[in-house]
């Protein structure tokens, strides 16, 4: 077990908790806090996979928006102070079923698949992927076309958003 | 990964201090709870009615521009890395990028959403 | 040093999570969370396989930040929904909320 | 390679020898070195906060046209460590009805928040923590979770005056936010960088006679990241008592007060780094690494003390003000000059220096120039429309 296993463990054990808490607990604004630990232990996940950038960007994005939306919207949708009634519906060990079903299928998919022992390889030296990941998102042959659209999807959310949500008519 | 181990002693130590700061006074300060001192403090007065109070719409509309523009801005970042290398086509894709994220800020302007009122 | 199963297993739990989450809960925000969970394993996979698959090839980050403008897009237009929704009917219970029209 | 040229390394290398001397292998002593560092770097920062409070209170005492304090102790040095032995003994508990779990991990995050943003801080050429090349990322990051600290101190407090507070602080820090990550944009345009120290290393003119309104509309967004002076809602004493702190006393309340007196210090700091070229001041960073730092915290002081500066000229705005301000002149203006710089930096690239620098200033003081002329038309025909016509021409003349 070497030092790195042994904090990836760490690290998955913390993210996998927190996130079975963002499921089960009662208090809704607890849960998007569980979430924010959620998305704390994944940032790390992507620090581990060397992928510095795509760490900065979950917190920038997530932290710094989502959960914030997230709480917002708790806190407009909030008629009485405390969550009264069940959090879940009665047939919710339908869901566990499935949601078990799920993860098994998975991991059996995963560990019968060959290049699943792949060792990762070392990065190449001066690797810069910040400098890379421009030259994708602009060259014309590469991924320029999903640039842009990602801009229109985002105006489209953002219209739809505050047409759907806020229409003083 | 090293220098993400850096920034991991940061935090650690980021969190020492304050939990040592707090812990220090927790220990030293003087513990002689009633009911008066726990109460919230309204000034003076009672408090009325319950702390959830009913929202206005305008935090989720600020909340939700800034989402769409954070994540604009991170797609901008490695554009804007790249730019002293790549041609003048790449400064108009990103002009192309900005401009239509501003014409939604400018849809939310006319609608009337980003008053405070 | 660690295989690459051992994070396509974290992604699956993630995602499992994320699903059980999204049967059982009864709040429809409660249920955005766990479609937020599951859009981050999908992240977690993409990372893995960029990591361990040829590194200078960018597939697999552009992909992660596309997934993350989709996320974004999709929990701004779900709460808007949700809130919409509030307004009009005062409950975010998913159960009251199955009628197409009202 | 001695001491006097590159300190950290020398330093970490005696102290490997020492620690592998003891029997300990090779990875555990070099975590120990670098915890031992950034424990050394830390703690002279919460000195350097204590000795901010006092700065703080002096300054605002001039301003005032009156003395500070300077009873205890000569010129009221010892009133910092007065401050804290009160707040260290002083009872501190927890409102009825707290949700004591949050109530207690907010001011923790809120003082770790800041201090985490001087991982990226390049104090000299070989003196500094993490050179990551995301550095501007990481800085909106760390923002983020001071944001989710102030949320979560003003939910966990149970009171309504704070929950307002909280929230209405943290609208107006996520709208400005905005304005920020442009103006952090140009930064990387001009230095085809994300990292602090790349950006320190390009600014061989600095950024500020290439980007002068970027620099301004920079201080505009930090200031109100901070939440200080004009856009300091949250302390409105007449309408919120004080925003989301007020249920805090004793040390916790004394970490968010001292959170946000470093934080104040570290956007001083990122000012000059990302405008003001940083440690550099004309060679003198190569000379030493010591004289690299003394400019560096020098230049952190000068955007301090403006930043006090405008705290203690400027009245309060009010809220619907201030984010009709940010979302209707401040945003579009970022991103128009975000545009004009991309497009001028591209324009510009092969010429000689000075043209590229006067040519980038040009456009600059453009967009400056078109912005205030678009908002007086616009303000002038607001007038009209509530005054009439008549009197508007009037009282132009």
């Amino acid at each position: 077990m070497t030092a790195e296993q042994i904090v990836f463990l760490i690290v998955a054990l913390v993210t996998l908790g927190s996130a079975f808490m963002v499921v089960t607990t009662r208090n809704l604004i607890h849960a998007a806090l569980w979430l924010v630990a959620t998305l704390f232990g994944v940032a790390v996940v992507y620090a581990l996979l060397n992928a510095g950038f795509l760490a900065v960007v979950q917190v920038v994005v997530y932290i710094g928006a989502i959960a914030i939306l997230f709480i917002f919207a708790v806190m407009l949708t909030r008629k009485d102070a405390r969550d009264s009634g069940p959090q879940t519906h009665k047939n919710w060990w339908v869901g566990a079923l499935l949601a078990v079903a799920s993860y098994l299928g998975l991991s059996a998919l995963v560990l019968g698949w060959s290049g699943s022992s792949k060792a990762a390889a070392g990065l190449p030296s001066g690797f810069d992927a910040v400098g890379q990941l421009g030259e994708a998102l602009t060259s014309p042959n590469a991924y320029v076309l999903p640039f842009e659209v990602a801009s229109v999807l985002l105006l489209a959310a953002l219209v739809g958003a505050v047409y759907v949500a806020f229409n003083r008519k | 990964m090293n220098e993400w181990l850096y920034v991991l002693l940061f935090i650690v130590v980021g969190l020492i201090i304050p939990v040592g700061a707090i812990g220090v006074a927790w220990i030293i300060s003087p513990k002689k709870p009633n009911p008066i001192k726990s109460e919230t403090y309204e000034c003076g007065i009672e408090t009325v009615g319950d702390s959830w109070v009913q929202f206005k719409a305008q935090y989720y509309i600020f909340a939700l521009v800034f989402l769409v523009f954070d994540v604009e801005a991170v797609f901008l970042f490695p554009w804007a890395v790249k730019l002293g290398q790549l041609g003048l086509y790449a400064v108009i894709e990103g002009i192309i990028f900005i401009l239509i994220l501003v014409a939604g800020l400018v849809y939310t302007w006319r609608k009337g959403m980003l008053e405070w009122a | 040093m660690v295989p690459l199963s051992w994070y396509l297993i974290l992604s699956a739990g993630l995602f499992s999570i994320g699903l059980f989450g999204v049967l059982t809960r009864r709040n429809a925000v409660a249920i955005l969370l766990g479609v937020e969970l599951m859009l981050n394993s999908v992240n977690v996979n993409l990372a893995a396989f960029w990591r361990y698959g040829d590194v200078t090839q960018m597939a697999g980050q552009v992909f992660a930040i596309i997934v993350f403008a989709v996320a974004a897009a999709e929990v701004a237009v779900g709460l808007a929904l949700v809130i919409s929704v509030y307004r009009k009917r005062n409950t975010v219970i998913a159960d009251d909320i199955d009628l197409m029209k009202w | 390679m001695n001491f006097w040229n590159d300190p950290l390394k020398t330093a970490a290398d005696w102290l490997m020898g020492v620690f592998t001397g003891w029997g300990m292998n090779e990875v555990a002593a070099q975590v120990l070195i670098a915890f031992l560092g950034v424990l050394l770097l830390i703690t002279l920062l919460m000195v350097l906060d204590i000795f901010l409070v006092w700065i703080e209170r002096k300054v605002v005492a001039r301003f005032q046209d009156r003395l500070g304090p300077n009873r205890v102790g000569p010129f009221g040095l010892i009133q910092p460590f007065a401050d804290i032995v009160k707040l260290l003994i002083k009872e501190d508990f927890t409102p009825g009805g707290a949700d004591k779990v949050v109530y207690n991990i907010a001011p923790m995050l809120s003082m770790m928040s800041v201090l985490i943003l001087w991982a990226i801080v390049p104090l000299a050429p070989v003196i500094l923590s993490v050179d990551l090349n995301v550095g501007l990322l990481y800085l909106i990051a760390a923002g983020a979770i001071g944001t989710l600290s102030i949320i979560m101190a003003g939910w966990a407090s149970n009171n309504k005056f704070a929950l307002i507070g909280a929230f209405r602080q943290v609208a107006v820090m996520v709208s400005f936010e905005v304005p920020m990550l442009a103006t952090l944009l140009i930064p990387t345009i001009l230095s085809g960088s994300m990292g602090l120290n790349g950006i320190v290393q390009a600014q061989n003119t600095w950024f500020v006679f290439i980007a002068p309104l970027a620099a301004l509309i920079f201080l505009i967004a930090a200031i109100a990241e901070l939440g200080r002076a004009p856009f300091d809602l949250s302390e409105g004493e007449s309408e919120l008592v004080s925003g989301y702190n007020i249920e805090y006393a004793g040390m916790k309340f004394g970490m968010f007060y001292a959170g946000e007196l470093l934080h104040a210090f570290t956007f001083g700091g990122f000012w000059a780094i990302l405008f003001f070229g940083g440690y550099r001041f004309f060679g003198l960073e190569q000379v030493s690494p010591f004289l690299a730092v003394a400019v560096m915290v020098f230049k952190a002081m000068i955007g301090y003390w403006i930043i006090m500066w405008i705290k203690y000229t400027m009245m309060r705005i009010r809220i619907d003000h201030m984010l009709a301000f940010n979302w209707k002149f401040l945003t579009p203006v970022a991103f128009v000059l975000l545009m004009v710089v991309a497009l001028a930096n591209a324009l510009l690239a092969g010429t000689p220096t000075w043209l590229y620098v006067s040519g980038m200033f040009l456009s600059n003081v453009l967009v400056a120039w078109a912005a205030m002329e678009v908002a007086r038309t616009v303000s002038r025909r607001e007038r009209e429309k509530v005054e009439g016509p008549k009197a508007v021409a009037e009282a132009h003349h």
